[in-house]
């Protein structure tokens, strides 16, 4: 469904990303961890057409998309939820989520997604005409899957969805995931927190300086000792 | 007491007009970030536009507010677009200093064009005045108020109940995640911008049967828009329309107390130290309330 | 390079005396290049000719002067002509009341002009780039206004007219050209500080300043201390040519000497040339104000405004073609047509290092004492109750996952974020203990950080970089460059000294925020994610440094995610998460802790792998 | 908007070749250069182009009729919209183009910059326009006026309170409430400041003394304040629109004074009148220069002036400027011819034997010029807005109409 071939990727002449290859097919759950400054979100960057890659492909349904501008992009049905919620502070709740279904394609059929999305996250809809900006951090970050769901996504990618939240809600939230999961959205994972991440990964990816340095099944990887190193340096 | 009341039913209403040209600054800054210090000159191409289509085809400037307004909306989008657009990543002070020479070019092609003459439009009953109660209200400057009333209220509405006022919204509030929306971030700039001038183009519209215009006409308002934007919060369009009224008073009020010659200095005053001591605005709408 | 290193051990090399440097092809070709705006009018002898290169150079002076400010500090003061207006003024009323000589009026105007530039900037520099400059406006009109109120002082709108006393006391004459002298003079006077500036401390310090007001603080910068200095030098020089420019016109009035397009024309000037350059403000008044005489001779008079519609389309297609001016345009290559002169390249020897302070302290005792802070930001608690001992000589390695709040920490430490409740004392260089509260005062008494992201000062070289750093143990430019030489020897940044500092990568710059903070020559080392984007090799060399540098007495804390150097490196280890301090310890205790491997990787995953 | 570049490059080229061919000496014996100094652009374009149009009917007439001793004169424009560009325009047209008079100015605050420079070149300078006194009160040789200054206008606007509205409302001048209300910049400050001196001169009782930026939008906080002195006669020293502010605004206020003063400037422009509307600018009273309807028996030539302006620019003059500019051109033409040679000693002779009474030029002033330079029968006249017409109505052998009572519609 997504190939990524061979991308170079940075910011102005800084190269993080050097050849970077993954894949994702449709209905796969996949997971990409690593540490702090791997590169994980500049290649879900490159991915959404926010950085152009200086090097390597992009495809998506076998479409050429690292040309395209983020807006078709999102239009393709590849739909990003950005790392640290990124939320419209100021906008109620409801703006929030309905901003994802901006693009036109993903406004048909919009009221009744609003209400499977409010369904999946009740939290949500009791907020939904409060200020985003004004919601606890685990509240904001279901805002923020809602809000890419409601773009009705063919892939689905999270940043770092854990990312500062209380132990206890990142387990809520993980739950959710797994839920969205079942239901038969393709999901692209960026996560630090690597055992939850790759018990709801079908495959997993392992990103080390900017180049991948592992490819396994999620329960494979699970079993490695590799990331014991990677992450605690034993 | 009585003159009192006069004074500042003056000044809300000589606000209204600083309102409505102020949303319009606040909405290019609230969204696009960029200081426009062209805004003045807008006006005064604003101005000259309803000139033109009352003396060639006897239109009385209200009628003509609306071709002036999609005048103004393109001419909006076009600077941003040419201009404006390939600056927004070069430094502020680049920025700034593409709209100072945009508004000199445009006052001194006004001046190529038309020369310094002052033109007015042919007398009409909105230069009247009624009386309420006492108290005498212009009639142009009554309609302005309601206008001022209603651009709010509209954009109030198309803010907060179409895709694309949230959209606009969204790209002022997080530009990076409109992106990641589907949203055309250069676009909505573009109709910021526009909106923006289209503001003044009203503006100018109600503004032309009550003052004539000039080549420098711009300038007489432009500096009083910059201090209701900073008294307002910057980004907020509501603190823009409040500010306004209470600049007009401020203006009226001092112009009657202190000096009429002095008035600039209470306000321009006021700007200062607002800028200094409570940047977020009078109500503290500093941060993206659009 | 290889002449400075080869000259070195002779030390016979002397320092090249003020008069050598006459020999070097910049110095004598802008010297000739200056010299011309006096002998073209001298030859021509034209009256008119006289007034158009008086006119030049007294805006080219004032647009040297207003880059002062515009251009070295980034203040885009767009009400400048409140100083010229104050200049001017202050002059012709001395002469008026106590028959005071302009030459003494212009002194007084140049002090009372860097007093209310100082009264302005203070409350004003706080402000983001356009608010500034509305501010400055706002300034101005002001004072124009009250000059017009106050009539009884100024003359108000009818002007003064300074009373025509002919001779050098009065400065003015019948002869135009002694007119030139003076506003040549002038000139010279204000490119002249211009340069000093530039190539000075506190030139390096304004550069700094403007590009990264954190990473200035960081390395001990007072920012709002510098760019006073600088607008009160600007103030002043422009006080000094308004007072000038009023003799010359023998009439004042508010309008024009508080008139805020002058203001826009002179910051015009600045653009055109290129801002934050010595010759730019020169170059672009001596383009356009000739220009604009010779338009305003055949345009003006055939179209009415068609000059200034030129003057601002020209403003616009500048900004949109040559944001840098033409000297930041074509500068670095004019200056290379320049240097392939007789006497170009000549390199000045490097001069030895001066050597750093000793740190003195019995190792082991406590430097660094943060006791219980709490940070909250809104509802969030960011930093809840921690309590940090750093000891003397040792390395403390801070890890936690993304977002645990590390970093805020860290802004603590190093006086970027007050806590809300809580302390930091240091142990300063004179071994007396410290509790300070701006982030350069916790710089000069020895705390030096790096930023996670990276705060490079883009447009200088990695040298230059590591100089804003020795400036605050050097304050002699010589010296600072040679010890942010040795700094980026021992560093690894040698090869690229001479680099433009955004051009790095990644790595490179990891390493250039290392060295500017080791620069000012810190006891305590904050240091925040240095070896993330390193490759393998650089990471190998960073863990070396870090030793290398923790063995000359400085006490290193740092905060990593690689963590196998970091749990090489460290002597202690301490983890934080979700903003508390949930673990403290030796490294090999630290890792097998429980509650640090959940926060790591998740509590599931110590049953997984049955650690 | 090519077109236009187009033109202008067009013009720009023909203008500078004619400044090259200007310079050779051939033609220079030929023709007799004089600069024409006023502000052509910014924002006091409007007047000063006006000023210069009687400068160069003046000019075309006597070249018609043989130039100044068998030779032709030749305008050199200078463009000046600040002081420091007066200056420099001065030192061109008396170096680069050495003109042998300058001729100017409209705006006080360019001729005090550009008469310096010309006093210093030696240069004559001839100012027709500019009202500052200041301008011939320096003790320059070769500095000359014909117009009547800001003094000479303002005691008028007084005067005119005592001997002219006071006895037609049937009072004593010390029981009308006078409020003098000015514009801030030189021109109104200086003008204002005579006033209030003149007044005190002559015991009239003055209650109200308001400046007021020109950039105003809302005069209201004037007015009201007037309004509640009950104030009887406003004096008002304006640019052109602050009086249509003024006018509309007074009526919009409620605000019916006695009468109205105005100082020129604003009030003696059609376009004023017209903004404001005929029915409310009627018997609006006017001190300024001479305006055109004027009884030609006291201004000899002006209806000819009127006809000549309009053939060569195909409208009305604009405001009296015009004719101000033709006056004074003519009267220094009569004594530069007389002078002989273009020396500016000789000139300064012959200019101080000018003799003319009063009512014998366009304008009905006559010419007499003291040590200073100032011509001392200079008389503003006081005219009224009559039916939308400027009409002249003091003094008698000026006046085509009586002055009526009243402002506007009340």
């Amino acid at each position: 469904m997504l190939k990524v071939s061979d991308i170079s990727a940075g910011y102005g002449r800084t190269v993080i990303l050097q050849d970077v290859s993954i894949r994702v097919g449709a209905g796969e759950v996949v997971t990409i961890i690593g540490s702090n400054g791997a590169g994980k979100t500049t290649l879900l960057r490159a991915i959404s057409g926010l950085v152009k890659p200086s090097r390597g492909a992009i495809t998506f349904n076998g479409e050429r998309i690292d040309t395209l501008a983020p807006a078709d992009i999102v239009g393709r049905g590849l739909v990003m939820v950005p790392e640290a919620r990124q939320l419209f502070p100021v906008m109620t709740v409801k703006d929030n989520v309905l901003m994802g279904c901006y693009h036109p394609k993903a406004r048909e059929g919009a009221a009744r997604r609003l209400e499977e999305v409010l369904d999946i996250f009740p939290r949500v809809r009791e907020r939904l005409d409060q200020l985003a900006g004004s919601l606890s951090g685990g509240e904001q970050q279901m805002v923020a899957i809602a809000r890419g769901l409601m773009a009705n996504p063919k892939l689905l990618m999270l940043d770092e969805p854990s990312l500062g939240l209380a132990p206890i809600i990142v387990q809520q939230m993980f739950d959710v995931l797994d839920r969205i999961c079942r239901m038969g959205t393709t999901v692209l994972l960026v996560e630090q927190k690597a055992f939850h991440a790759l018990k709801v990964a079908d495959r997993a990816y392992v990103l080390e300086s900017g180049h991948i340095a592992i490819e396994n099944t999620g329960p494979g990887l699970l079993a490695d000792p590799h990331i014991k190193t990677v992450y605690l340096g034993i | 007491m009585d003159i009192f009341i006069q004074l500042v039913i003056n000044g809300i209403l000589l606000g209204s007009m600083y309102a409505i040209i102020s949303v319009g600054l606040t909405l290019i800054f609230g969204i696009v970030r960029v200081v426009n210090f062209a805004h003045g000159e807008f006006l005064m191409v604003g101005m000259y536009g309803a000139y033109l289509l009352a003396a060639k085809f006897g239109l009385h400037p209200y009628v003509s507010a609306i071709p002036i307004v999609l005048l103004l909306f393109a001419l909006g989008a076009i600077v941003q677009r040419f201009i404006i657009q390939p600056l927004l990543s070069a430094d502020e002070h680049i920025q700034i200093f593409a709209t100072v020479g945009l508004s000199t070019a445009l006052m001194n092609l006004a001046l190529m064009v038309f020369g310094a003459d002052l033109y007015s439009v042919p007398p009409s009953a909105v230069q009247h005045s009624i009386a309420l109660g006492g108290f005498t209200l212009v009639i142009g400057q009554v309609v302005m108020f309601f206008c001022a009333l209603a651009l709010v209220a509209g954009l109030h509405l198309f803010m907060q109940a179409t895709p694309l006022g949230r959209a606009i919204r969204a790209t002022a509030q997080n530009r990076n995640a409109a992106l990641l929306m589907g949203v055309r971030v250069d676009r909505i700039y573009v109709i910021a911008f526009g909106l923006g001038a289209a503001c003044v183009g009203l503006a100018s519209a109600l503004v032309m049967p009550l003052y004539p215009v000039s080549p420098t006409i711009g300038t007489y308002f432009v500096l009083t828009a910059f201090v209701v934007v900073v008294l307002g919060g910057m980004r907020s369009m509501y603190g823009a329309f409040f500010g306004a009224l209470i600049i007009g008073v401020v203006d009226s009020l001092s112009g009657y107390y202190i000096a009429p010659d002095l008035k600039e200095v209470v306000y321009f005053a006021l700007f200062i130290l607002i800028l200094i001591f409570k940047p977020t605005g009078l109500f503290g709408l500093g941060r993206g309330t659009e | 390079m290889t002449i400075g290193e080869t000259s070195l051990p002779t030390a016979t090399a002397k320092r090249p005396s003020p008069l050598m440097r006459l020999t070097h092809p910049r110095v004598y070709c802008s010297l000739a290049a200056l010299a011309l705006l006096l002998l073209i009018p001298l030859v021509s002898g034209s009256p008119f000719v006289v007034h158009v290169f008086v006119t030049i150079c007294v805006f080219a002076a004032l647009s040297t002067a207003w880059n002062i400010v515009g251009g070295y500090a980034g203040q885009l003061s767009l009400g400048h002509m409140v100083f010229y207006g104050i200049g001017g003024y202050t002059t012709a009323l001395l002469i008026q009341h106590f028959s005071l000589s302009p030459w003494l009026g212009m002194c007084v105007g140049a002090a009372l002009a860097a007093l209310v530039g100082v009264g302005i900037g203070y409350p004003c520099f706080r402000l983001r780039g356009p608010f500034f400059s509305l501010a400055t406006i706002a300034f101005l009109e002001v004072v124009r206004l009250l000059a017009i109120h106050f009539n009884g002082v100024t003359g108000g709108s009818a002007g003064l007219i300074v009373p025509l006393k002919l001779g050098w006391t009065w400065m003015i004459f019948r002869e135009k050209i002694n007119y030139l002298y003076i506003a040549f003079g002038l000139l010279l006077l204000c490119v002249a500080v211009s340069y000093v500036i530039r190539s000075s401390r506190l030139g390096y310090y304004l550069t700094a300043v403007r590009e990264r007001d954190a990473a200035a603080l960081a390395a001990g910068v007072n920012n709002t201390n510098v760019k006073l200095k600088a607008i009160a030098v600007s103030a002043a020089l422009t006080a000094m040519v308004g007072a000038f420019h009023a003799m010359y016109m023998t009439f004042l009035e508010p309008a024009t000497m508080f008139s805020l397009s002058t203001s826009i024309e002179v910051a015009m000037f600045s653009l055109i040339g290129g801002l934050g350059t010595v010759a730019g403000p020169l170059l672009g008044t001596v383009l356009v104000v000739p220009l604009a005489e010779l338009a305003r001779g055949w345009l003006g008079s055939a179209a009415n405004g068609l000059h200034g519609f030129v003057y601002g389309s020209v403003l616009v297609l500048i900004t949109l073609t040559l944001p840098g001016g033409l000297v930041g345009t074509f500068g670095k290559r004019f200056a290379r047509l320049i240097d392939a002169l007789p006497g170009g390249g000549v390199r000045v020897p490097d001069r030895a290092a001066p050597e750093p302070a000793a740190i003195t302290g019995t190792p082991g005792e406590p430097v660094l004492v943060a006791d219980d802070l709490v940070k909250t930001f809104g509802g969030l608690v960011a930093t809840d109750h921690v309590s940090l001992t750093l000891r003397r000589g040792e390395i403390l390695g801070v890890i936690g996952p993304n977002g645990a709040g590390k970093t805020t920490v860290f802004n603590q430490l190093s006086g970027f974020l007050a806590p809300n409740s809580g302390t930091v004392s240091i142990v300063g260089r004179n071994g007396a203990r410290a509790t300070p509260t701006t982030p350069d005062a916790f710089a000069r008494l020895g705390i030096g950080r790096t930023f996670q992201i990276v705060q490079p000062f883009g447009k200088l070289s990695v040298l230059e970089n590591i100089m804003i750093g020795a400036f605050l143990r050097h304050a002699g430019v010589e010296d600072a460059r040679a010890a942010a030489l040795r700094v980026a020897r021992l560093v690894g940044l040698e090869d690229v000294k001479d680099v433009e500092a955004g051009t790095l990568p990644i790595g490179g710059l990891k390493r250039l925020e290392v060295a500017r903070t080791l620069a000012t020559e810190p006891t305590i080392l904050l240091l925040d994610e240095v070896m993330a984007g390193q490759s393998q090799a650089d990471t190998q060399r960073m863990v070396q440094l870090i030793r290398t540098i923790r063995d000359h007495g400085v006490t290193v804390i740092a905060i990593e995610h690689n963590m196998q150097a970091i749990m090489s490196l460290s002597d202690r280890i301490a983890v934080i998460d979700s903003g508390r301090l949930i673990a403290e310890g030796k490294p090999q205790d630290v890792v097998r802790d429980r509650r640090v491997i959940e926060a790591y990787l998740g509590e599931d995953f110590v049953d997984a792998q049955g650690l | 908007m090519r077109k236009i570049a187009r033109a202008a490059l067009a013009a720009a080229v023909v203008l500078g070749a004619s400044q090259l061919a200007g310079l050779s000496p051939a033609a220079a014996q030929q023709n007799i250069k004089f600069g024409a100094l006023y502000p052509f652009s910014g924002g006091l374009a409007l007047l000063g182009d006006e000023s210069f149009r009687g400068l160069e009917i003046a000019v075309e007439e006597r070249n018609a009729a043989g130039g100044i001793n068998g030779k032709p004169i030749t305008l050199v424009k200078g463009d000046a919209v600040d002081p420091n560009q007066a200056v420099g325009e001065a030192r061109r047209l008396t170096s680069v183009d050495n003109v042998s008079a300058i001729f100017g100015t409209y705006s006080s605050s360019l001729s005090l910059a550009a008469t310096q420079v010309a006093e210093l070149a030696g240069v004559p300078y001839f100012e027709l326009g500019a009202v500052s006194d200041p301008i011939t009160e320096r003790g320059f040789k070769y500095v000359f006026r014909t117009n009547a200054t800001a003094k000479d206008f303002s005691v008028r606007m007084v005067d005119s309170v005592a001997e002219a509205i006071a006895p037609a409302q049937g009072k004593q001048p010390g029981e009308l409430k006078i409020g003098i209300i000015y514009e801030d910049s030189l021109y109104g400050q200086t003008m204002s400041g005579y006033q209030k001196a003149r007044a005190q001169e002559k015991k009239l009782n003055v209650v109200e003394t308001l400046p007021y930026s020109a950039k105003s939008v809302d005069l209201t906080p004037v007015i009201l304040r007037l309004k509640s002195a009950n104030v009887d006669v406003v004096l008002q020293t304006s640019y052109q629109n602050d009086t249509v502010l003024f006018f509309r605004q007074m009526k919009d206020q409620g605000f019916k004074p006695k009468a109205v003063i105005g100082a020129g400037g604003g009030y003696s422009l059609r376009d004023t009148m017209q903004a404001v509307g005929p029915e409310n600018m009627e018997g609006a009273l006017d001190v300024d220069f001479t305006q055109y309807r004027t009884n030609p028996k006291a201004a000899p030539g002006i209806e000819q002036f009127v006809t000549k302006y309009k053939a060569k620019y195909g409208t009305d003059p604009r405001s009296g400027h015009s004719l101000a500019n033709y006056m004074g051109a003519k009267v220094f033409f009569d004594a530069i011819a007389a002078a002989k040679t273009l020396s500016a000693d000789a000139i300064r002779a012959e200019v101080m034997k000018v003799d003319l009474p009063v009512g014998s030029t366009a304008t009905g002033w006559g010419a007499k010029f003291s040590e200073q330079g100032q011509n001392t029968r200079a008389l503003p006249f006081l005219m009224q807005w009559q039916n939308g017409d400027l009409v002249t109505v003091f003094p008698a052998e000026a006046a085509v109409a009586k002055m009526k009572v009243g402002v506007g519609t009340n």
